[in-house]
């Protein structure tokens, strides 16, 4: 069965914990492990996080925009802002750097959200904003098709 | 078995459909003593507090725990 | 605080579960009760079924939009599709009027609807679709607002 949900949210932080359940929910129908669930929601969380308070600069009438897709035992999620966009993303990509120093867990996000898909692609031009194209593969749901 | 499930849940492995529908059942729970106690329904925030979830959560919780999510559960569990 | 959103599946039936739990979760951000919370899902279910099974006679391959904005004290909620449409919306929001007598809970779809929202408007048009509006107000929030 293939499925997709496209989600439009406000950028303000309350919408962090809703945007990770609505799409926890979602690849729920794969029923994956609770930790690969847990990769997906910390996933979200690091990409709306970054919408709201780079892209948007934490102005909170903007709208961050939230696809998924679910393949046989793949996942795919796209978050979009129509933010400031990201100047050099390699830079940004980078473990440790961050462009608001002042923050807590700072420069980790990217890194994290590499850590927990199988695939990341960044597309961002300045002003007109930043779109996460990002990959998982359930490997619960491979070993399960693979017993048969 | 009982060595095994605590071993699937500490390394994460377990199936979010089990998990979800435990914590739903927590959830109904907890949603009936505060029933009686306050003598109202009680408010998703204080079921939330009371139990460590956060309320969107519960709401995934309490669905999951209606459902059965695949055939391998309703039939094997 | 006012927050919105917007939510697109597709249809068919898993997605009514998941179409609960993304409203559900989006209005726990005004803490209603378990009750209102129940209320508010089974309308979800009702409005979202009836798209997938009369709007769109059960093809899998369409699109069912579900806004969802809430005020201080009210919720404010619109399931559309762009299926068939209602030939005479009178008729159909009579109790136990179906066009589908062989479905279980025959007819009272609208009905239960009615029962727990505070307002619901049907806009349809043959071959264009179905808009459901609707409000519900948190009577939880009015005494609680009281209280103060
Ligand atoms: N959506 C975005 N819009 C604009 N800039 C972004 C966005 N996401 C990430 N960035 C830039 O990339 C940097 C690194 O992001 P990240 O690794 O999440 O670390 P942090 O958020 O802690 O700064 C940010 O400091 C910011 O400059
Ligand atoms: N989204 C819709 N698109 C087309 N027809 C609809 C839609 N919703 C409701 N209807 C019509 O209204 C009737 C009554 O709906 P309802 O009260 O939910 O009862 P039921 O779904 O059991 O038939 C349906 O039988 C159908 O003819
Ligand atoms: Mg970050
Ligand atoms: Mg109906």
């Amino acid at each position: 069965m293939k499925n997709e949900m496209y989600l439009e949210i406000m950028s303000i932080s309350e919408n962090e914990s809703f945007a990770r359940v609505a799409v926890g929910a979602f690849i729920s129908q794969l029923d994956p492990t609770m930790e690969e669930l847990t990769e997906i929601k910390t996933v979200v969380s690091e990409a709306v996080t970054n919408s709201v308070i780079h892209g948007y600069q934490n102005e909170p009438s903007h709208k961050i925009a939230i696809t998924c897709i679910l393949h046989e035992e793949e996942i795919e999620l796209i978050i979009a802002d129509k933010g400031i966009g990201i100047e050099n993303i390699n830079e940004a990509r980078q473990p440790l750097y961050t462009s608001k120093p002042e923050l807590e867990r700072s420069g980790m996000g990217f890194t994290i959200i590499e850590n927990f898909m199988d695939s990341v692609e960044v597309v961002s031009s300045k002003e007109k904003g930043t779109t996460m194209h990002m990959k998982k593969i359930l490997t619960s749901k491979k070993s399960k098709v693979a017993y048969k | 078995i009982g060595e095994i499930q605590r071993f699937l849940r500490d390394d994460g492995s377990v199936k979010v459909s089990r998990s979800l529908k435990e914590a739903g059942n927590k959830i109904r729970k907890k949603k009936d003593e505060l029933t009686k106690k306050y003598g109202r329904s009680p408010t998703i925030n204080e079921i939330a507090d009371n139990l460590g979830l956060s309320r969107e959560e519960i709401v995934h919780a309490e669905e999951a725990a209606k459902t059965p999510q695949s055939i391998h559960e309703t039939v094997f569990e």
